[in-house]
């Protein structure tokens, strides 16, 4: 039992490392974490150029295969460059993490080759940017609920409805769009899958403001959308299945959320400085019990995480262990964050300027009830663990059997 | 056996509750929110004519000398509806500060203009980051001149007057603290806005610079005068806690009815009942414990420090709970601007810290709990 | 706002104490609360005795009217009885609980005249115990599910079953007992109610032992016990809506058990007399932490109380605050007592004359599990207060309309 | 990357499970509970001759020199079977106070007695109530001569030999303690059984009245010694609390699958999916804490003391949950003495116990991240 890599992989890190020195700068200091929804025109100029090289030498995507423009590497290898990157001072390129990690592997998967052929090199040198049109204001939770309507017309489809939750809409050029095309079956078999272009007439994007201020969601409303069903991805009828190939690689994107890098070092720090009534934080025993129980679950998530990377190594298919980190991760942060304010006292109440590191602790309890819902709420996460990976029973499903135009909806 | 509100008591409440759910609707939160005013003029202005903030104050000083049990409905109601005015900082703070440590002229002087809001009041302890302590106050009250900077104090920008914990004498302990009432209006005392978690409740830093301020209160009784301050502060922002508990638990019922998941209202999946019975038993255990402290604050028994402690502890915990599983319950929506739960989640966030954090207020309960044992 | 007796109750407390010191001696010290399923023969002589003396005051069952043997008092006259007699030192009569808070009542809603006269007094005078036969193995927290069944034969009924977690079966006289006439309808509809006495040939009580060594329980065997259909409680097939009267007042029963008067008081002492790592327990930030968590629970439910007896001496109904206690109680006294030896380090473990108390702690630690589910567990009384109380959706229940010999039972 | 056990190890494991699957089932655990008997024999004897009591001895004292490794598969397989055997005290915590405290004529006299379980030994510290204090120990060793009383020593009914923390000198603080190591089997050395949680694990008091013994490493290191012990110990016991945790987890998962209440699986509610959900993540994350102590562990890694206070703390946690969440699920016949649910729920205490309370585990958690954040 060692953290050391094997040959191959040290040998392969001295590649990447090579590489990285020649085209990029080591980290000044230690990584701050990126704000979320920090997008604005120029970083993401960077980040297309940054995007472009390493698609040149086939680190874009290091597990696609060379004939699409990746690396035909594994997955520890993806997991080894990622690592090295992490210590250079390049552009965050999380612009193109949902387009490369889930609507491109679906056009792959269902598209014609000419149409792999159009899209992917693009998408893969981040001169075009995908987003994922699934979710709605009628189906959070419960995704395959969704009301967007495509009609045939023709050789077209005609869309209405609306989007919501959809990351990086407002500078994307193209979406996977789940639509109903037939509400007179069961919810799960009247869905169908299309592609279409963001700039296309009809489509209108328009952020969300959050509760934290922040707006890294947008909705998208449809009207009359025009889509050719050459853009359609797999049978009508099959969207929902389709929908499955992309939500499957979404758990693995979303499941390690870090929560903006804010973590028991910073509490130990807090406790350190802050002067409470016994003297020094940190020799409060309470105090310390907390950061004992804290530290317990982001050490147990990271060799967690070490486990699951040596899967990787060894090439197995890594275990369900990568489904528990955003539970844990989420939670610890609202109460963590929400302590650190305790112990600040009551200018625990200020952010911005007038707080301790420019509100640090502040913006991650306001941002922690996000955490606990995107990309699945702790409730669908915990019964995806209980039935995926204990392979406990589904829930009643009373509208399995239902035509969806008859299913229950309270409205 | 008579633990509960009187049926006039309970008339006062239902008042309240019409008065506020017409005046302060989360349309007026959200205007204070998004206009960046510090807070609602027009609702404290009728505040003001209902006599409110006289609820508590004696007839001798211009208040309605109804007592603190009428008080109490009062702030459970102001809390329920997260009434953006600065009625806590003047009412349960400032107010009070002049009860227990005023002398007679200044009661006389004072209490009549708080009890007709003509006077926004205020308390300013806070120096800095960290608790409040004896031995970390550095602003100086000497010869009528006060010198120093308070910050995170609640509603500094439109208080007229503050009660400011100073430090009286060369004694760097307890002992040397004093309390100083200062009028805001004047050079000497300048104010800068701050941001805070809470945009409904506006915060600000207080700079004195040789200002004019008077004693309030004996030098080396103002740490203890100021506990007993807190102590009644903590009973009546318990009711506002319990209030706002309340309104999160009604706010998750109502979405879970009425949202679909599965062909079924989430309302019938079990976390979601069992979250929400979760949520009923603290706001319960919060209910009871405000009404002991209630108890205890109208009577004057000597259990206030216990009954505070304990009111302020579970009414914050309830709070806490009730207000970030209110937006878990509501899911996506409920972490959207437009949506009000993140008002609550803020708003408890806020009361939660403003008279000093939990874990304070679990040592001065404990304190208690071994003075009533030691017998 | 306060905690005095109104005149009237003032005046019942003195009638209460005059009629105590007369007949019973004060308690000399605090109360220890009385360890469970500790019931031998001679104790229950006593109480018999006890309890017949109340009975000729009208004491026994203050709220019943005077023709059955009541005072025709008040609920809060039946409190302020009950705290009165808590200060004397009286044989505990919780031998007689479920039957006069169970059993009679629903044999005075459902049994004829002349039954009632019969049974009534003696079971007030506790010369005659009864106990509840409900739940079985095959129907726990699902009580309607159960599977003993009644055949008629001429004017009687053969019964063969079994039932579990009777209480005092092992000294009661009689029982009420629910039974399935017809399986072929669905569940609750093919019950019906029994009383029976608890000699009849083919009724075998044996002890259930407990992993806290305790035998509270029973489990009754019933092989062709033969009831006269005159022994009947309410219409054939009728028995769900007769046992809803009988579980109506089990939750008043059991909602305020106290966990054997282990509380904050318990551990504020422990905590003042242990020693640990930094100096006196007490002292100890974390150690004070977990105390002011509790107390506020505690002082909580007793404060609820005090709002719930406001509501009886105000004639009103109480609200539904009781059905909180349990749900707190349980829990609390598990993690208390686990802390409580965590404080006590390595002889924590120990238990019996070597541990501190007598292992006070320790008794309550392994007896919690057992109250964390008996009369409900903390998931059933949840659905409770999220159903009754709140007026939530009930799950959905496929067994609601099917025969119940058809529906599911995983064998 | 390679943070998993090796093929070999694995096999290792998997034997392990074969064999007590057969040899420990919960009837025998049962008997132990039931006969009265302090420990199970024809396991025990099994054991020796598989010779796992020498698994992390080096071969030059009689060992199988395999490894901590080795050990920790085994140890969470002993944990899986609530094995009945005084393999913990005479393995993780005699042998290893011989290896780190013990002379080369002790290490050759005693440890190939241990390594072929010919040896029961056992670790004596606590003499009452409360945490074990340097100031608290009474225990005399002067002149070769142990006098004092041990209590809630696991084991100590069949141990040939103690390691017993004692005092040297007449300073009273760390400096004057000496551990000691004592034969059983003497006048001088006297024991009586003691009634614990855990029937299955016998607990014992120690008197010694002037019993021969010899000194076991430096005096005035005796307590830093200890503690190199105890975080040994914390590991391998973190590996028995894991695999015990899991079984609570397979338990509560297998009754829930069979168990039908209104008509359906309770494994089909979401109380119960959640609540094995939050079993399972409570587990990963122990055993990933575990998993990086046994690496600390069998590198001699300076970072041993952190992860094994962070294993420590992450398998009591994850045990103590799953044991009594078992129970839970099981419902009432969860609580019978019957089923098996309630061998867990006190064993999971015992262990919790056995080595010192999380709170000490906690507080030494917290110093090494002083220590390593110090530079």
């Amino acid at each position: 039992m060692d953290f050391e890599d094997s040959p191959e992989e040290a040998k392969f890190r001295a590649e990447v490392r090579a590489w990285l020195d020649a085209n990029a700068k080591p980290k000044a200091s230690r990584d701050t974490g990126d704000a979320l929804g920090e997008d604005d025109k120029t970083s993401l100029k960077a980040a297309k150029a940054w995007q472009a090289k390493k698609a040149e030498k086939g680190y874009a995507r290091i597990t696609w295969p060379k004939e699409v423009g990746g690396l035909g590497g594994t997955p520890m290898q993806q997991v080894i460059f990622n690592q090295e990157e992490a210590k250079y001072d390049v552009p965050n390129t999380g612009a193109f993490a949902i387009g490369l990690g889930m609507c491109i592997p679906t056009v792959m998967a269902y598209a014609g080759k000419d149409v792999i052929a159009r899209y992917v090199k693009p998408a893969l040198r981040g001169d075009e940017i995908w987003c994922q049109l699934f979710s709605e204001p009628a189906g959070g939770s419960d995704v395959a609920a969704l009301r967007t309507r495509a009609e045939r017309d023709g050789n077209d489809w005609i869309v209405n409805g609306s989007k919501v939750w959809t990351t990086g809409a407002q500078f994307s050029d193209y979406g996977i769009l789940l639509t109903r095309t037939d509400p007179t079956v069961p919810k799960h078999k009247g869905l169908t899958m299309f592609y279409l272009s963001m700039k296309s007439p009809g489509v209108e994007v328009r952020p969300i403001k959050q509760a934290s201020g922040a707006s890294g969601f947008n909705e998208i409303f449809f009207t009359n959308v025009r889509i050719p069903d050459s853009q359609r991805l797999g049978e009508v009828g099959q969207g929902w299945q389709v929908a499955l190939t992309t939500l499957m690689h979404e758990r693995l994107a979303v499941g390690g959320g870090t929560g903006g890098g804010l973590d028991v070092p910073q509490l130990l720090q807090l406790a350190r400085e802050l002067e409470i009534e016994d003297g020094p934080a940190i020799k409060n025993a309470a105090v310390r019990e907390k950061i004992a129980d804290w530290y317990v679950r982001s050490a147990g998530l990271k060799y967690t995480t070490y486990r699951t990377m040596t899967a990787l190594s060894r090439g197995q298919q890594p275990g369900p262990e990568a489904s528990i980190a955003k539970i844990v991760v989420a939670s610890k942060l609202q109460d963590l964050s929400a302590f650190a304010m305790e112990l600040e006292g009551e200018a625990g109440a200020l952010t911005g300027e007038d707080a301790l590191d420019q509100g640090a602790f502040q913006m991650g309890w306001l941002s922690a009830p996000g955490l606990r819902i995107a990309g699945g709420t702790d409730e669908i996460l915990k019964n995806i663990i209980a039935e995926r990976v204990l392979g406990l029973p589904q829930d009643i499903r009373v509208d399995k059997d239902v035509p969806f135009n008859k299913a229950p909806t309270g409205r | 056996m008579n633990f509960d509100f009187s049926d006039d008591q309970k008339m006062l409440k239902d008042q309240a509750h019409k008065f506020l759910s017409e005046k302060c609707t989360p349309k007026a939160v959200r205007a204070v929110y998004e206009s960046g005013s510090t807070y609602d003029r027009a609702l404290w202005k009728q505040i003001a004519e209902l006599g409110w903030a006289g609820t508590a104050i004696p007839e001798q000083y211009g208040g309605l000398g109804l007592g603190y049990l009428e008080l109490c409905v009062i702030a459970e109601e102001l809390g329920r509806a997260l009434a953006p005015v600065p009625f806590s900082s003047t009412v349960y703070q400032f107010a009070e500060s002049l009860l227990v440590s005023g002398s007679e002229e200044q009661k006389q002087r004072l209490l009549p203009k708080v009890a007709s809001c003509e006077i926004i009041g205020t308390l300013a302890r806070a120096e800095g980051v960290g608790a409040v302590l004896p031995k970390n106050i550095r602003t100086t009250f000497r010869n009528g001149k006060l010198n120093g900077k308070k910050t995170a104090v609640v509603d500094g920008m439109d208080a007229g007057y503050a009660v400011v914990l100073a430090r009286g004498s060369d004694d760097a302990g307890e002992r040397g603290l004093q309390l100083a009432l200062v009028d805001l209006k004047q050079a000497g005392a300048k104010r800068r806005a701050q941001q805070s978690i809470d945009p409904s409740r506006s915060h600000a830093e207080l700079t004195f610079e040789n200002a004019n301020a008077e004693a309030l209160g004996k030098q080396g009784e103002a740490w203890s005068d100021l506990n007993r301050v807190l102590d009644r502060a903590a009973v009546l922002m318990a009711f506002e806690q319990v209030g706002g508990a309340d309104v999160c638990l009604q706010m998750a019922k109502g979405y879970a009815m009425e949202r679909y998941a599965f062909g079924r209202p989430i309302a019938s999946f079990q976390a979601i009942k069992h979250k929400l019975a979760d949520m009923y038993v603290a706001n319960e255990l919060a209910r009871s414990n405000a009404y002991y402290g209630a108890w205890a604050l109208s009577t004057g028994a000597r259990e206030l420090p216990l009954a505070a402690a304990a009111a302020r502890v579970s009414a914050t915990q309830a709070f806490d709970f009730a207000a970030k599983e209110n937006i878990q319950t509501h899911g996506g929506v409920g972490f959207t601007w437009e949506f009000d739960c993140h008002f609550y989640y803020k708003r408890s966030r806020e009361l939660g810290l403003a008279l000093g954090a939990q874990r304070v207020w679990k040592d001065k309960l404990v304190t208690q709990l071994e003075l009533s044992n030691a017998a």
